[in-house]
């Protein structure tokens, strides 16, 4: 239980971070697109509870949950956001590019699913150097549509590649549901298994079974076997990009939405967490805790300074 | 009284006439049919025509942009539309190697009639990956036509012509310009040819030469630069694919200097080409040396802080000119944050 | 068995077309890369022997079978090759780049998967515009490496397009066996079906299963149920370019070749049609004809002027 | 006695060398462990180093590309081939918008120390797609690096410098000059800095600034305008991408002309970047308009009857030069044919 308190903390940390995105976003301050994981938060918090700082994650453009779980800096982060000089890239990249190399978290990019093939890379530098660390791609639904996907899990399985792809399949691509993008019946599971991946898939909103498949597939990858992908079913709970609910626009159906918002990780969570004595104390001091860490965060962003444009000439070139 | 448009209604107008005028065309990409409709430029495409003639794509930028050249080459007009220039660079093989050289290569046989709108993005956090302009690139290579729209009151025309040319064609849209209000009554017949240079201002002192958004920023600078004396012919070069650059020579001729404003990084350009191309067409005439303003040699940075200074503004191109002319100028303060076009824009594309 | 000897003579055609170019190859006249489909014809005929003109198809840098099967015309093949102004594209594209419009063969092309999505973008016309016809895409088993084939044939799935995918699985790509290239146990067949295409696997020297798979397949996608894969097993016997055997090379197992070779698909039909009374002056006719048309082909090449190079700038932009 | 060398022999021994120096040093490439070793460059590397070092890969450009970087950004020293440029189209993605970008993206805290030769094809009906040279594309995109090797001497050195710097280098290696013959002992130390702009004639008349292929018919020129009256001062920019052109600017400030030859399609290329600096630069110096040698503005045809006239040689250079200062030339017929460099090329690429 106390393990699952922890997970429940790190799962409601990110949450609450994010909440606090949404609701200061529309300040323009944080002047950069930026995509909220609200709703799939446990599939971070799930697999990074298996992972060590020496293991190397890389995502995409929606990554502050895999950024925050894989223990990233909170201050960087929100700093980040703000295009301030203490973020994670001292305000050259954004909520997109993210980076914290002290805990294994190496960056995130901007361009559908084109991180997946660096972290392969990330993976073959492990094997040729005999590293007993692992690397880690997250990506979205619509990141396997491109051919950087399957090219890489390719090369990833012909090498046996100490690699775990990640896929959170929230049934969108921006507002695009799967049917016009993927043929009916698409499994990306049973794709990635005849690609040569060892392949599960997981209610991604089931924190317990996340962690489990992630366990499973872990032992295969970190035994040498090879590559292996975990699907994660999620929601996304808000807009695309930026703070707000759309589900006026109509574009996701109703019911898949009460249903998803049913089976939010946190409120399931929670169902677990209630049955422990003095539930709501234990929960309203982790609450207390986690919100005076955000607002820290936030004044840290606030009152850091812009970095000079003049340094803008420094990095074209590394020496 | 005359109504009001603007940039990316009349991009809609122009695809809703060709698509009406052509049948057989067909138009694709990533969101077009979904509720924002490509910042309002692909609107009501769907519901008029129907999905099996407008619709959404997986993400899959190369082959998608194949599967485009073959429906072309097969017979459908296509059109394909992407939010942003940089997803584009997944698909380079097809337009170089499959789009660019096909009626070339098959000695005239097969054409390929498409069309792909790429949109540039700028400022407001876009950063690296989201505001790349690339028609140097494009413009390198033979067979492709090149357009960059820069006024309401062609781009229209401009898209609609694109459409209904027989061959491969950028066009390349800038975010920026979308809002951009103009009286209906200006607008030009979609059906007309366009002129791929248009001289905006008559002036005797220089020639500045612009398109996209720096077209805006040149109009500005030379009324002020108006009023310092300096007298500024402004043109607008639409279709950079155009070698037919005589226009713009007998402007130089006749002013003996130049200005070229560039959107995209200065290096290896579209200002280098054009510079190059005037300086061997016109180099008796020219009384000073040309100039071109462009983005400095790294990649746009995200932060608000770090974009200031990074594009050239109607102050840069006056301080620009104003030195050539022995005159001074200092750069004011802008009206709106630098790094939106104006309060109608809040983000976050 | 009527039917069978006009297979022998369609593949025969081929297999002697492609020798007299390794034979000539070396004078230095035909000066452009060549690929040759020796050993490999049988895969072309069987599928062409179900396509009618009005079907289109598009193939790769290895192409000759997939032109002549289709019904594309001889003397614009060779001439092709000899860079002359008869040629099918009047020289501009010689051997990687054949078309002949009148009996649907589209076109090939130099860059390895990058005519399978035109391919499909063929079908997708077709199917907007309502056609009877149908598309096919020739290429290998390394094209199934780029992300350009995964991508399409999602596609053409997602949208249950007109298609059928032949993929000619030779083992090889250039000198390169599968093992580096593809995971062990790789099946293309099964792949393609997670992806969302109907598909077979044969021995594509068996013109028999080619063809009886092919038409399994073609009633599918006639029927508008959906693109279809056939994946055939098969060997290359020459060089991957240019006109010589290689194998002293060592590139390919000893035992490989020569059961390989055993199993040509010539050889194999001969079995067949040595029942057949008369088969020796049927045989002889058949060859005496062939090489008189493939001659008459070489002298029309031969014979047929250069274009002239201020043709250059014509066709940079169509009207 | 000096031993004899040649150009793909001195790019062998610099990534034999390389992988020597550098054990967390990868190489891979279609191809490359194959018996042809890509034009006997790599030929004995996987022997000596081991197949999980130097080995083959899947078809995939793209993601190959991708997992490069990776591998760089992680920490290994990263070099890949391609036996031509046209095949690397598909992985303009990972190049532009990864490998050029990180090392800045990112604020200093990683590079991306990764190498990719590309082999540029030329004539023996290479057509179309086998011969495209992009070096003004990359060399447009800030944060990469662009090398262009055109001698036996220093090519050797230039791949060594280039896999030894811990930045995106497109390393741009000509087919025709893979048999170049040198004596070995005039060939440059590896592991020397090399000089980016080389000059090879001293001369008054006329600059003319050449690389790769170029460059040899370029010195022939030279020697010929020499018997002529004409003297030239022929420099050599082997990496288009480094910005310092006082060299350049020195000389052509001398000379007041200067003549730029360019093995890609001159419309927005490398010849095009550099008159528009020296314009800039040398303005007043200049005593009649810069020339660009490149090629023709459509893509490269395949017949031996069609390629004649494609590539300027050194009588194209001759007849230029010739008639800048009032003279006369006559093109002469070849000795060997036009689509070869030599005899010792037999096809097929
Ligand atoms: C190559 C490319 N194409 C398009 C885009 C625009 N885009 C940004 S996020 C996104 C949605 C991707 O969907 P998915 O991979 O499922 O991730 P999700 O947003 O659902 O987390 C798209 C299309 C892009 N950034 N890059
Ligand atoms: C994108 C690209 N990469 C590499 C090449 C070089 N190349 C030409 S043919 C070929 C082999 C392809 O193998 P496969 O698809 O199996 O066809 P096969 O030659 O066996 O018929 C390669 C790698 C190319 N033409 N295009
Ligand atoms: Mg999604
Ligand atoms: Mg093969």
């Amino acid at each position: 239980m106390s393990d699952l308190i922890e997970l429940y903390r790190q799962t409601l940390r990110i949450r609450l971070v994010e909440e606090e995105i949404a609701k200061r976003y529309s300040e323009q301050k944080m002047r950069c697109p930026t995509h909220l994981s609200i709703g799939q938060e446990a599939v971070a918090v799930g697999v990074s509870s298996l992972l060590s700082n020496q293991d190397k994650a890389y995502s995409s453009h929606r990554a502050h949950a895999h950024y925050l779980a894989k223990g990233g800096c909170l201050n960087k982060l929100i700093a980040e956001l703000y295009g301030k000089e203490t973020g994670c890239t001292a305000g050259r990249g954004g909520s997109m590019h993210l980076s914290d190399l002290d805990v294994g978290f190496v960056a995130s990019t901007a361009i559908v699913a084109n991180s997946i093939p660096l972290a392969v890379g990330n993976a073959l530098h492990q094997q040729v150097q005999k590293k007993a660390e692992i690397s880690i791609a997250y990506f979205g639904d619509g990141a396997t549509e491109e051919g950087a996907f399957y090219e890489s899990t390719n090369f990833a399985a012909v090498k046996k590649l100490p690699i775990l792809f990640v896929c959170e399949n929230n049934q969108y691509s921006v507002y695009t549901p799967l049917k016009p993008r993927q043929p009916e019946g698409r499994s990306i599971t049973r794709l990635a298994q005849e690609i040569g991946i060892k392949s599960i898939a997981v209610d991604g909103n089931d924190i317990n079974q996340v962690i489990n498949a992630t366990q499973e597939l872990l032992n295969h990858v970190r035994s040498g076997l090879g590559p292996a992908l975990i699907e994660c079913h999620t929601y996304r709970h808000r807009e695309h990009c930026g703070p707000h609910f759309d589900d006026d626009l109509n574009y996701r159906p109703r019911v898949d939405i009460e249903r998803w918002l049913a089976n939010d990780p946190l409120f399931k969570m929670t169902q677990e967490l209630a049955k422990q004595n003095n539930w709501s104390a234990i929960k309203a001091d982790i609450e207390k805790e986690l919100m005076l860490e955000i607002h820290s965060a936030f004044d840290f962003a606030e009152n850091s300074p812009f970095p000079d444009p003049k340094q803008n000439n420094n990095y074209l070139y590394a020496n | 009284m005359p109504t009001n448009t603007n940039f990316a209604e009349q991009i809609n107008l122009a695809q809703h006439q060709a698509m009406r005028d052509d049948p057989s065309m067909i138009s694709m990409g990533l969101g077009i049919d979904d509720p924002k409709g490509i910042f309002n430029t692909t609107t009501g495409l769907a519901e008029a025509f129907g999905e099996e003639r407008v619709f959404d794509t997986p993400t899959s930028e190369n082959a998608m942009t194949g599967v485009g050249i073959g429906a072309a080459i097969a017979g459908s007009r296509v059109l394909m539309t992407h939010q942003r220039v940089d997803f584009f660079l997944l698909a380079m093989d097809q337009l170089v190697n499959n789009a660019a050289k096909w009626h070339y290569m098959f000695n005239g046989t097969m054409s390929v009639p498409l069309t792909i709108r790429l949109i540039i993005g700028r400022g407001w956090g876009q950063g690296p990956t989201h505001q790349q302009s690339l028609q140097s690139w494009f413009t390198h290579i033979p067979g492709l036509k090149v357009v960059v729209p820069s006024l309401t009151d062609n781009v229209g025309q401009l898209l609609y012509n694109a459409i209904m040319d027989n061959n491969p064609t950028i066009f390349l849209e800038h975010r920026w310009l979308h809002n951009q209000q103009a009286n209906e009554d200006i607008c030009k017949p979609l059906k007309q040819k366009p002129s791929s240079i248009r001289k905006h201002i008559s002036g005797d002192d220089i020639t500045i030469i612009s398109n996209s958004y720096m077209l805006l920023e040149s109009l500005k600078a030379a009324e002020i630069l108006k009023f310092m004396g300096v007298s500024c012919e402004v043109l607008e070069i639409s279709e950079p694919s155009n070698t037919q650059l005589t226009d713009v020579y007998d402007s130089v001729n006749k002013t003996g200097s130049v200005l070229v404003t560039d959107i995209s990084h200065s290096h290896y350009s579209v200002a280098s080409e054009l510079i190059t191309s005037i300086t061997e067409n016109c180099f008796s005439q020219l009384k000073v040396a040309p100039i071109r303003l462009g983005l400095p040699n790294y990649p746009e940075p995200t932060s608000f802080g770090l974009t200031k200074g990074f594009y050239n503004e109607a102050d840069d191109i006056v301080i620009a000119v104003a030195n050539v002319f022995n005159k001074n100028h200092v750069k004011s303060s802008p009206l709106t944050k630098h790094d939106v076009p104006g309060d109608w824009f809040k983000g976050p594309f």
